[in-house]
């Protein structure tokens, strides 16, 4: 957040390692919050339906895939994969009558295992050589899904061999969570919760360690890290926020499990999220969700506003051949103009007002 | 005998357009250590304004020269605009590029296509089936298979006998010492993108013969992955050889086993080879293996 | 009293004998050197002591315990504590970092405190954060506690190094050519460093080096591989005089000078 | 440099949220474009009493099926202006919103909510399987109607449970209900001994039909074959050589879509398997498909239909001379009367019939609710006259507010080398067994979506 040190001592270690340490940090976060509490008050249907929620629920993927990528360093292809086991899951324990928060962290959990052992042969190797293994699970998961879904629900849309479910409305405590509203606010509170996670993970113990294995593996194993277990770790980890936001998704944002959307091409727009964003960056994966998910949407608006604008009458199909090639463009230029992506774009702004206004 | 005469026949072919696919990716992960995404993006525009040529009524070798030109400047402007400046970036931000540059091709594509729909690469091969004995073919498969063949021929020549090919192994074996001695990366770079795009055109043809001028064909270039990987990233004669082995095992193993366990192997089966192959030899069977020092 | 010793360590790579029955002993609180032309297989000794080769044949202990063939993680675990000869800090962490993955090893903490940065993991966090001063007060590092380590300048990137390797809190510590490529201040600071390491912190310390004037100063002995062969060893002074090495090293270097 | 490209780019992105804060797309408002038209002149109503009728449309012109998407969507835009040169729905223009989405289901539901916050939108045209999933619920509770024709949700053939979905076509239980009918007939009665295979993705779209095949093949006596082709199903020489050389069916029922199809044409053409003994669902292969393979090699090859294609009616012609003529068509020339162009021009022209039928009753303004009340009127009667010439197209459908899917006619139409052309009347068969299972399958919907049906 916006860092204004001067005039700020630390007396011990322990406010000096808080969260947040600078008083400045603390309130724009507070801020922020209270932006997104507020924010629902105002939105419309559109707001919430098109771009809040998805981009609640497909941060929480992306700050995983950060987590593993990113900070581990371990690249992985098949992460929606992972989102669909985990929205699966989900689904099918609510079905099951288990509670709604039981089911997420289970969904969780469940994309965690599986995660994990797709990440066994990061063992052995790394780089592009893993990334293709886990782009193994991206065709082999929803394969099974397929098969062993009709198999576990009782009910099913389609008659026979139906992999789309419905999930049963969740409810919280008692209270069913149906509006627009309480799931933007279930969504944010978990959202909120899995970056502190996050925060917390990778400024402590392990994501020191994660770091050190992405950065220099045999240093880190010769510092006694076991690199392994950490590797391991990271995809478990990883996996398992993919699990949460694939339970989200499904209940909040499509509102039924349907295999064909947790693509080869959303691993890749994730991964390009966080490239973009800024690898190695927990702000990065918001900024990052919010270019690729919420761009083309942007992008797609303007275009045909535009182009109404200057009195052309511009078919559809011609608006989204602009708007792939505007943002694949957009993807390279930035590539090459902060190669660390929106974050660090992001912490020279902040720089610059770290000593503000005293910046001499 | 027959059935598995005609299942390994056409595995065989398939496989050889597999390793086309392949091909373009070695060529550029050979001279940058990229692993180029938009390899399908670029085969479909290639087979796209070759079929828009001859759509519009230009005969065959002129539809090619025009395919021809625009590989060859979208090489030359892609190295010039794209990867020259992204040089010293790390490799997951040069393939986060070529995902950039495959959405960009796909915009054009789908602009053009949208204006003049076209369907086939028409340049007027033979679409006959052939029948060797008792194995049916298409002849379109055949002659893609050759030209495929040749293809890796000429650019194994290249490599081997070619001032260019030298600079570029040395490019592969080790950039800095390869830039002491004065070799020009940039100028190789450029030459390895307008090679790739070449190699893309003819297996933009040869796969818009097979399964018309359509999106997938950029979906293809998914295919090529398990077979590099296979092959081992920066070989040309493993890329050939996997791409075979892929195709033939595909298709043998898809048509034996299809009716016992109700399908799906086809597509599977590629990854489920390479993860194995991931396990045994983590860098591929003809790849160098990466040693680490300390 | 020897807290390290090696005994008759073979190994070769491919054709090439790297190293062929060394042996070694390091006695508590002493600087043993280990010098000897480029490719006599000093890296190699280390890489041998530091579990990161398997020798083919021979022995390492620690404290008697036989540490031979244990993954590096576990070695480290021991209590064998190195740098690199080219650095390998981490780049994408601040210096204060570098230093506190230099304590993972005996942290307790696991993953589930650490995301919720309660109890054991914060006060152990803060703990290993007052190590960590104390280390980057020692080294004189103050000022760039929260710069990234990959914006360093070699000097400081080798004191980074030194720390983390001294936040693993080990028993032996393996210095691998901890002045290369330093200038002359640099390395009286380093030779400094490693000399109160030494005398204050009590760690015995082996030390690859290539300057010569620095090794005669710092240490108690030392040990001359050649071709993978241990051609001499004793104090600085015995093995300056000593033919075999004149012939094999210093000769060499005379010669070509 | 750097600053000044960044500069441009949060430029750009401050243009589009500004554009995004409005909530919707201003996409090409019907009323601007209708302005000076002949239509206007002749309708002397000052001012219609509401802006426009809003139909969201998520088509997708781009992305893996944009092929086949193209000729819809142009079909539907096409027929919108259309509409609206002729004095819209009572003087109320329509506005399909023509949205892009790429064959992506969040871009799908974006959609949907930018064409619901115009707070006009009466109807919503999902165009994937996916998308359908995704808004039916909603669309219970926004009081819109869902227009899935021939795809989606086949159990929202039953109205009483799906109140705002509509096919309006047949499902494809009943489409391979009605192909079987149409095999049992040309093998002169009687199945018994045949083979007749299914060639279908192996995803949820595909295996949808088996259920019934596996009810209908013992009664029939016909031995039913699977061959499930993994997507995206671009290499399938293995299952045509099992095809070929070992199974050897009777009849092949087709059950694929978009660029699988061209490939099994080709697979086809290699084993020699005869193109007339092919006969695909809606969907594969269509002209399109056909003619990604080789017109000429694809002859006798088949597939069914729930509209007509060709350009022989009044509504097609009328599109080519006032819009095509003029240079406003929306697409390629070539592609007007392609069957999935056709089929985009009837999913307008029902839902306005839809419209006009309910305007009788209530008057503007309409909503979904009223425009779901008018829909079940649709009658070969009613369609006639308020449809704007799609009951050309489709004479055989009667919607009710039980039966959102119209009786469950098709048409059997073979590919001659330049077109698609019927070569039946519109048949149906085995309604038994296909209201069982829509019954079957409505339950399951109403059991696992108690919440929608609270009140």
């Amino acid at each position: 957040m916006i860092y204004r040190e001067t005039g700020v001592h630390h007396t011990t270690y322990r406010t000096d390692m808080a969260l947040f340490r600078v008083p400045l940090a603390r309130w724009s976060v507070a801020g922020l919050l209270v932006v997104a509490v507020v924010i629902p008050f105002f939105a419309t249907d559109y707001w919430f339906s098109a771009i809040l929620i998805p981009f609640l629920t497909f941060t929480i993927a992306t700050l995983g895939l950060n987590l593993m990528t990113g900070y581990a360093g371990q690249v992985s292809l098949g992460h929606a994969a992972f989102i669909a086991v985990g929205g699966y899951t989900a689904t099918i324990l609510l079905i099951y009558d288990i509670p709604f928060l039981a089911a997420v962290v289970l969904g969780g959990l469940m994309a965690a295992l599986v995660g994990l052992v797709f990440g066994i042969p990061s063992a052995r190797i790394k780089g592009l050589y893993l990334a293709m293994a886990t782009l193994a699970a991206q065709f082999v998961l929803p394969w099974a899904i397929s098969r062993v879904v009709p198999l576990v629900v009782p009910t099913g849309l389609a008659v026979a061999g139906g992999d789309t479910v419905y999930p049963p409305r969740p409810n919280l405590f008692g209270l069913e969570i149906d509006s627009l509203f309480e799931r933007y606010f279930v969504s944010l509170a978990i959202l909120v919760v899995m970056t502190v996670f996050a925060m917390n993970l990778v400024r402590t113990r392990v994501g020191r360690a994660w770091v050190a294995i992405r950065d220099h593996d045999v240093a880190a194993k010769i510092l006694g890290v076991n690199i392994t277990h950490y590797k391991l770790l990271a995809f478990a980890i990883g996996s398992f926020y993919a699990g949460v936001s694939g339970a989200l998704m499904v209940f909040f944002y499509y509102g039924v499990a349907h295999v064909g959307e947790f693509n080869l091409d959303l691993s890749l727009k994730l991964l390009g999220a966080i490239i973009i964003g800024g690898l190695g960056s927990i702000i990065g994966s918001f900024f990052g969700t919010a270019f690729i998910i919420l761009l083309p949407i942007f992008l797609n608006i303007s275009l045909t506003f535009l182009g109404n604008a200057a009195g052309f009458q511009v078919s559809s199909g011609i608006i989204a051949g602009i708007e792939n090639i505007v943002f694949g463009a957009l993807v390279v230029v930035l590539l090459i103009v902060e190669p660390l992506g929106l974050a660090k774009f992001w912490q020279n702004v902040k720089d610059y007002f770290r000593l503000w206004p005293f910046s001499y | 005998m027959d059935f598995f005469l005609e299942l390994f026949v056409n595995g065989l072919l398939t496989g050889v357009l597999y390793a086309l696919i392949a091909l373009g990716l070695v060529l550029i992960y050979k001279a940058s250590s990229v692993l180029n995404l938009a390899v399908g993006e670029m085969a479909l525009l290639a087979s796209f304004v070759v079929a828009l040529a001859a759509n519009f009524g230009a005969p065959s070798w002129l539809a090619i020269l025009a395919g021809v030109v625009v590989m060859v400047a979208f090489g030359y402007f892609v190295e010039r605009l794209a990867f020259r400046p992204l040089i010293g970036q790390p490799v997951i931000s040069l393939i986060m590029a070529t995902v950039g540059i495959a959405l960009f091709l796909r915009g054009i594509y789908f602009i053009l296509s949208n204006k003049w729909p076209v369907y086939l690469v028409d340049l007027g091969l033979p679409v006959d089936s052939l029948n060797l004995g008792p194995v049916s073919l298409l002849s379109s498969s055949v002659v893609g298979g050759l030209v495929a063949l040749l293809l890796f021929g000429l650019v194994g020549y290249i490599y081997a006998r070619t001032r260019t090919g030298l600079a570029l192994r040395a490019v592969s074996d080790n950039q800095t010492v390869a830039l002491s001695l004065g070799i020009s990366i940039d100028h190789l770079w450029a030459v390895v993108w307008i090679g790739a795009g070449l190699v893309a055109l003819v297996s933009g043809i040869v796969w818009g013969q097979r399964i018309g001028v359509q999106f997938g064909i950029a979906i293809l270039g998914l295919k090529g992955l398990p077979v590099v990987f296979l092959g081992g990233l920066d070989s040309m004669v493993g890329a050939l050889l996997a791409g075979i082995f892929i195709g033939v095992a595909e298709n043998v193993v898809a048509g034996y086993l299809d009716p016992l366990i109700g399908g799906g192997t086809k597509e599977f089966l590629p990854f489920f080879i390479m993860l194995i192959a991931l396990w045994v030899r983590p860098y591929g069977f003809f790849g160098r293996e990466i040693i680490e020092r300390v | 009293m020897a807290i390290l010793e090696a005994r008759d360590v073979h190994i070769a790579f491919g054709g090439v004998q790297a190293l062929q029955g060394v042996d070694l002993t390091l006695n508590e609180g002493e600087i043993l050197a280990v010098i000897g032309p480029n490719g006599a297989g000093k890296t190699t000794l280390m890489n041998c002591i530091s579990g990161w080769y398997k020798p083919d044949k021979g022995r390492i202990l620690l404290e008697g315990r036989d540490i031979t063939g244990l993954p590096a993680d576990k070695v480290a675990a021991a209590g064998i504590g190195r740098t690199f000869q080219n650095t390998a800090i981490f780049h994408g962490l601040t210096v204060l970092e570098n230093i506190m993955v230099g304590a993972h090893l005996w942290m307790r903490s696991n993953f589930l405190s650490c995301m919720l940065y309660w109890n054991l993991a914060q006060k152990e966090e803060i703990e290993v954060r007052e190590f960590a001063e104390e280390i980057i007060d020692f080294l004189e590092i103050e000022h760039i506690r929260r710069t990234p380590a990959g914006a360093l300048p070699m000097g400081l990137r080798r004191r980074v190094e030194l720390g983390r390797a001294l936040a693993m809190r080990p028993k032996v510590l393996l210095l691998d050519e901890p002045m290369a490529g330093l200038n002359v201040e640099e390395k009286e600071d380093m030779a400094r460093f490693v000399l109160d390491v030494n005398e204050e912190w009590g760690l015995p310390v082996i030390l690859i080096e290539h300057d010569m004037g620095v090794v005669m100063d710092i240490s108690d002995r030392v040990m001359v591989l050649d071709y993978g062969r241990k051609i001499a060893e004793g104090t600085p002074d015995e093995v300056r005089q000593n033919p075999k090495v004149i012939n094999a090293y210093l000769g060499v270097q005379s010669e070509a000078v | 440099m750097r600053a000044k490209v960044l500069s441009l780019v949060l430029l750009f992105l401050l243009v589009a949220v500004a554009a995004c804060a409005r909530g919707q797309a201003p996409a090409p408002t019907p009323t601007q474009m209708a302005a000076g038209e002949p239509a206007e002149e002749a309708s002397p109503t000052p001012k219609p009493p509401v802006e426009s009728y809003v139909i969201g449309f998520s088509a997708y012109r781009t992305g893996p099926f944009g092929r086949t998407g193209t000729p819809f969507a142009n079909g539907a835009v096409d027929m919108e202006k259309l509409v609206n040169l002729k004095g819209g729905v009572g003087g109320v223009p329509i506005d399909v919103m023509d949205i892009e989405t790429g064959y992506e289901t969040p871009r799908g539901v974006e959609a949907y909510e930018r064409a619901k916050a115009t707070g006009r939108m009466v109807a919503f045209i999902p165009l994937s399987t996916g998308t359908t999933y995704a808004v039916t619920p909603k669309a219970f509770e926004d009081k819109v109607v869902v227009l899935h024709t021939a795809y989606g949700i086949s159990a929202a053939a039953d109205g009483e449970t799906f109140p705002y979905n509509f096919l309006a076509a047949p499902t494809y239980w009943s489409g391979d209900a009605a192909i079987i009918k149409w095999i049992q007939e040309q093998e002169g009665g009687s199945l018994k001994g045949k083979k007749i295979g299914i060639l279908y993705l192996d995803i949820d779209y595909g295996r949808e039909t088996l259920p019934l095949h596996e009810v209908l093949a013992p009664k029939l006596g016909y031995e039913l074959l699977k061959y499930p082709i993994p997507w995206p199903g671009l290499e399938q020489s293995a299952v045509w050589t099992n095809i070929a050389e070992r199974d050897k069916p009777d009849w092949l029922i087709w059950r694929l879509w978009g660029d699988s199809t061209p490939t099994a044409l080709r697979e086809a053409a290699r084993v020699g398997y005869p193109m007339d003994r092919i006969v695909g669902t809606y969907w594969s292969p269509v002209a399109v498909d056909v003619l990604a393979f080789n017109p000429e090699k694809s002859v006798g090859v088949k597939h069914i239909e729930f509209v007509t294609p060709g350009t022989d009616f009044p509504v097609i012609q009328e599109i080519l001379t006032e819009l095509y003529d003029k240079g406003q068509g929306a697409g390629a020339r070539d592609q007007v009367g392609m069957e999935l162009y056709n089929r985009g021009v009837y999913n307008v022209g029902i839902l306005v019939a839809g419209m006009q039928i309910a305007l009788e009753e209530f008057g503007h303004p309409l909503d979904g609710e009223k425009l779901a009340w008018g829909l079940e009127r649709v009658t070969p009667e009613t369609l006639k006259k308020y449809g704007m010439g799609v009951a050309d197209l489709a004479p055989e459908v009667t919607l009710s507010d039980k039966d959102h899917e119209g009786r469950g006619f098709v048409q059997v139409v073979e590919w001659d080398g330049t077109q698609f052309k019927p070569i039946t009347d519109w048949i149906s068969g085995f309604r038994e067994e296909v209201d069982a299972l829509v019954k079957q399958a409505a339950q399951k919907f109403k059991e696992e979506n108690p919440e929608l049906y609270q009140e």
